[in-house]
């Protein structure tokens, strides 16, 4: 164990991969002599050299044209999309070229990448370089999912997701860069697919995901404070999506609280939300109650980006009144 | 001349290449007609030059990235016409089973690394594979083919740009069938040559060619393959050509000027080259036989085909993933 | 009232809509000389002329770019995205210049302008042209989300889309085209946000759209025929939600189905599943069941498509077998 | 020379602009340091020239489209610099009420059509709004600023062949600093000159100038500007200049060769355009008195944003939709 930054724990994954497997290699915008924008892999260009650690233009449909290409032909490419918001300009490449490929050519061909991001808000950059979106990714059959919301999980799901033979994407979150938490420090790999249950309690069950993690155990414990006790289940994976946990849990609770970061229409949470309804409905005590930002863009100002963003008082808040 | 440089059996290989792409294309059309293919298919009758002439000049481990109009290029790699059939017919048999269409066929074990139906999507991809085999070492190259009207989306550019950059071994082939879907390129392009005239954007030498005369094209793939399997970076290659027919089955084409279509019919590529191979000491009796052998491997193709099942139900949720299923949930 | 197929709803109105204001113009790829791909524009060239009806180069970020750029500055053009699976090359116009530049600007500009693009399978185009992507526009704030189901309601919404202020996708479904109805014969504009009844019974509430509209239509006929009587809505739009009488319905009859073409994970569906999963849990008799296709991308062949699309039969089994 | 053309008094305006818009942003990063900004934002200190010798050319009712590296572009077309402090401090009072912070500015009363943050985007938007001029017959042109790094993007190439091809009243003004993020431009372009190196791809001439100074970059606004207005198209311009800072509030810039820095500081805009309207015959007191004015303005126009109030909580749900609100229900 040691104490990371959850991006250090980027570089840790990153350079364990590297380090067994020659065949991983890394690009992106500023990623190599410059170490990412967020300085998450600072050292891999030294360590690793120029060939395997490469500097793109501004040309994302290129960087995703080349990790594809070159998974279909024995390499396995970690390709850095610099915020989230630019999938916009190269949805063409995840959506329908690496989502669908393997399937239409009947499984003649793998695609072992993963698409690393900058991920969510709260650290006031504007509706452009704010957005939670993994619910784009998850609407795309084709497409894993992993949003870690600790350092620890970042280094395993990371190494998880570039020994995965299928696209992986990886969302990093803005506001977690310099969290700590300890990690493994050996070789460390985490399974894709195993929610995590990060609190335990009989009242309620409260589903999150990367930085609204947090934010429920806060609430959590504020809940806690009144003596209402409920389960924070992290999901860290939305495909393969851990519905065996969140069942099991609604069904021992009876109620079911989503907290999404993403605007809300069609968040992750919805689906969520609709398989309890499908399958756990004999099990609810009372209403699925999903916590999101209200459908708007992220506003700029701090204040008003704190409105709009899940606070733990929000979510306290939500549980309490509808518990009552 | 170039095809001075090729000998007259390599010629009649050539010759029967582009006979066998050509009668392909004419029954799978028929055989739309008499409903035993359905969906859409976009035919690239009287470009088969192209497709020919640089099937020619790859290694077999070298890699062909090409679109929906993609038949012949699938083909010219070496792949079954009967496994081609079965996948317009939908079969189970079908080069993919059925699940890919004619807009996507794929064989990565004859190098053939897709088909693409989203305009220039393939370009960057193509550049990919041309990376991976940098990084391996392996001196294989990609060929890239794309039409006229994907010169201007912004994918081309960030392959273009991209490829230059890094040096790779990529070759992108625009054919220019002069049109669009419908629209002729000249009403939506700033240049009067929209790959050629824009190669200096990108450090790369102007090639404009010929693309129904299959020596000319043999010659020009020779060169570039080999600069860049030498290492000596990408090459951006126009190869004037024309669509015999429609965009797609549900165009008849009736928006091209008869003159224009009568000058191109002067240039279809086939009956030309035959002309050539005769006047270059070819026997009539030895290219009736490439016809009838020709003929002969495509009624059979297709008699193969048309036995072939319909896709298994079973199957219908199978590999998209690496672990041959399809589950989003434990 | 004339009887009109699908696509000659459109041309009728964009023409009614073109005549009445000047500042209507059209431009897309193959939609001016040749009438469309899908012979839904023909005509308009030869009306309107060349300045205002528009083929362009095959630039899908430059045509929503024109279209953006025009409507900020007093213009209300119609673009064309041939197929919806196209929204993938230019993303970021939809998803992050268009739906936002009116909330980033603090309500400075207003975008008054209309997306047409053909959607949805049943004609074995294979994935990279048949996707269902309603739930990828109904995911972004600041966009409006039409998709008729028929000939009337293509015209009267056509027209209210090119009316409304603000940014509006229209989905036009490839597979209706060739459908008839009885249209309104003269000047025909349609509300948003408005879902209609099509099918009234008393024991379920099925919501559908689009092409799943005569699919749901079909299912309740062959129910009808075993004495189950179910509420067929047709919700016309996603954005602005009819939760009205979705909710309205679903207290009456105690049961909801969705019945969503697209691939299952954030569809549409889910969004109103956790809706009614909130608000109208009490008058629930049992689950919410969503119909839709499975988490795969659409195949090529005729008989692999037809079991990945919903069908009457699967729908009407689906609801037999959770009804009783 | 070009400046000929231009009276003392014009150039002592042309001053007073640059002199506005580096003091604006000095003053900027100090309201940093102090923690009154927050976020992030770009600085344009040591490109002051191109905004200032363009906005000179330009009618009140032509557009302006910039990006995330935007102040100077919206203050040079006359917007409030208080209400542009308040957007950057977050205030109700700020440009957009703090809605749309540093990156987004956009004022359209003054022509500012918006400050865009994902590379290449406004380019074809830019486009659209010439567009709208050449349709409404106004005679208005759209000018369009955009970065070295923007013309590797695919948005980049599919404006310029559509502005082309449609002969629109759009100028794109590339404003070379020599840097992406923190990426030279050489070692990711195919070509020296990212934008002058690629014109003839869309069939445009080749303008490269020294976008530090002022005067030549006037010039060259009022000819292309000229050209656009009477419906001869459009036109790209590559303005050489330099970054005295970093990428961003985060950038210290360090990957810079120390020697590279030292020229280009050697070329700054402002003491270079003040020595030669000196040597032109401007009095000493006369630029000072100017520089004294700035100054005050902007103490001023800061003392103003800093009394504004923080955004009012009531208004964040609105204006999303022209009705002012954000239903997405009934
Ligand atoms: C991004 C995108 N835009 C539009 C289309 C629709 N489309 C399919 S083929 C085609 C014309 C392509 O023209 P060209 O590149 O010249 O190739 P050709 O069909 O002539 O071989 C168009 C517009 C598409 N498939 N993808
Ligand atoms: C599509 C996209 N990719 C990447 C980024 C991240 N990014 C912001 S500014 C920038 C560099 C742009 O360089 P240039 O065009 O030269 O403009 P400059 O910042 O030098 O003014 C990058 C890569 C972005 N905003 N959008
Ligand atoms: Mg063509
Ligand atoms: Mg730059």
């Amino acid at each position: 164990m040691a104490e990371l930054t959850y991006r250090a724990a980027v570089v840790a994954a990153l350079t364990q991969e590297m380090e067994r497997d020659t065949s991983v290699v890394f690009l992106g915008e500023d990623v190599a002599a410059a170490g990412g924008v967020f300085k998450a892999t600072p050292g891999l260009l030294e360590q690793f050299g120029p060939v395997r650690v490469r500097d793109t233009p501004i040309a994302e449909q290129a960087i995703l044209g080349l990790a594809m290409g070159a998974a279909m032909t024995g390499l396995k490419p970690v390709a850095e999309i610099m915020f989230s918001d630019f999938f916009a300009v190269c949805w063409d490449l995840i959506a329908n070229e690496i989502a669908k490929t393997r399937y239409m050519s009947n499984g003649q061909v793998t695609l072992p990448l993963v698409i690393r991001t900058a991920n969510g808000g709260g650290i006031h950059f504007g509706a452009q370089h704010s957005q939670s979106v993994e619910n784009w990714a998850m609407m795309i059959p084709g497409l894993k999912v992993v949003a870690p919301s600790n350092a620890a999980d970042m280094k395993g799901l990371l190494a998880g997701a570039i020994r995965d033979p299928d696209p992986v994407i990886v969302f990093e979150h803005k506001n977690l860069y310099a969290t700590k938490a300890d990690v493994p420090a050996g070789e460390y790999v985490l399974p894709l697919g195993k929610a995590n249950i990060v609190h335990a309690g009989s009242q309620a069950t409260v589903v999150a995901l990367a930085a609204m993690v947090p934010v429920a155990l806060r609430a959590a414990e504020i809940l806690e404070g009144e003596g209402i006790a409920v389960t924070v289940i992290d999901l860290r994976c939305l495909v393969p999506l851990d519905t065996e946990t969140i069942l099991g849990s609604v069904r021992e609770t009876g109620w079911l609280f989503t907290v999404e970061e993403n605007p809300r229409l069609c968040g992750w949470g919805a689906e969520i939300a609709s398989i309890a309804a499908e399958e756990a409905i004999d099990s609810l005590s009372g209403p699925i109650v999903r916590i999101t930002s209200p459908h708007l863009p992220l506003p700029a100002a701090e204040e008003l980006e704190a409105l709009v963003l899940p606070s733990p008082e929000r979510v306290a808040d939500t549980i309490r009144r509808t518990l009552r | 001349m170039a095809h001075s440089q090729s000998s007259l059996d390599q010629r009649l290989a050539l010759y029967r290449t582009q006979r066998r792409l050509r009668l392909f294309e004419l029954r799978a059309n028929e055989l739309y007609v008499d409903g035993l293919i359905r969906g859409t298919s976009h035919l690239a009758t009287g470009q088969e030059a192209i497709a020919t002439g640089f099937a020619a000049a790859m290694r077999p481990d070298d890699y062909t990235f090409c679109t929906y109009r993609g038949h012949d290029h699938v083909i010219a790699r070496g792949v079954s016409m009967a496994a081609v059939y079965g996948e317009l017919m939908g079969r189970q048999g079908g080069l993919m089973g059925g699940k890919g269409g004619s807009m996507h066929l794929i064989s990565p074990e004859h190098g053939a690394l897709g088909s693409y139906a989203i305009v220039g999507a393939h370009l960057p991809i193509a550049a990919g594979a041309a990376w991976s085999a940098q990084y391996r070492g392996t001196e294989q190259v990609a060929v890239c083919f794309f039409g006229d009207g994907t010169t201007n989306i912004g994918a081309f550019h960030e392959a273009l740009n991209t490829a230059a950059v890094w040096k790779l071994p990529v070759i992108f082939v625009c054919e220019n069938n002069q049109y669009m879907e419908y629209t002729p390129i000249g009403t939506v392009t700033a240049v009067p040559h929209p790959a050629a005239d824009r190669a200096s954007a990108y450090g790369l030498e102007r090639i404009l060619i010929d693309g129904n005369d299959v020596d000319e094209v043999l010659a020009t793939a020779e060169r570039v393959i080999a600069t860049a399997r030498a290492g000596g970076g990408p090459a951006l290659v126009e190869a004037e050509t024309y669509r015999h027919g429609g965009h797609s089955r549900a165009d008849p084409a009736a928006y091209r000027p008869a003159q224009e279509v009568k000058d191109w019919m002067a240039r279809d590529p086939l009956p030309n080259y035959r002309a050539r191979l005769v006047a270059a000491g070819a026997e009539e009796a030895t290219l009736e036989a490439i016809d009838a052998e020709v003929a002969a491997e495509i009624e059979a193709s297709i008699a193969e085909a048309t036995a072939m099942a319909p896709p298994d139900p079973a199957g219908v949720a199978n590999d998209l993933w690496a672990d041959g299923g399809s589950a989003w949930r434990n």
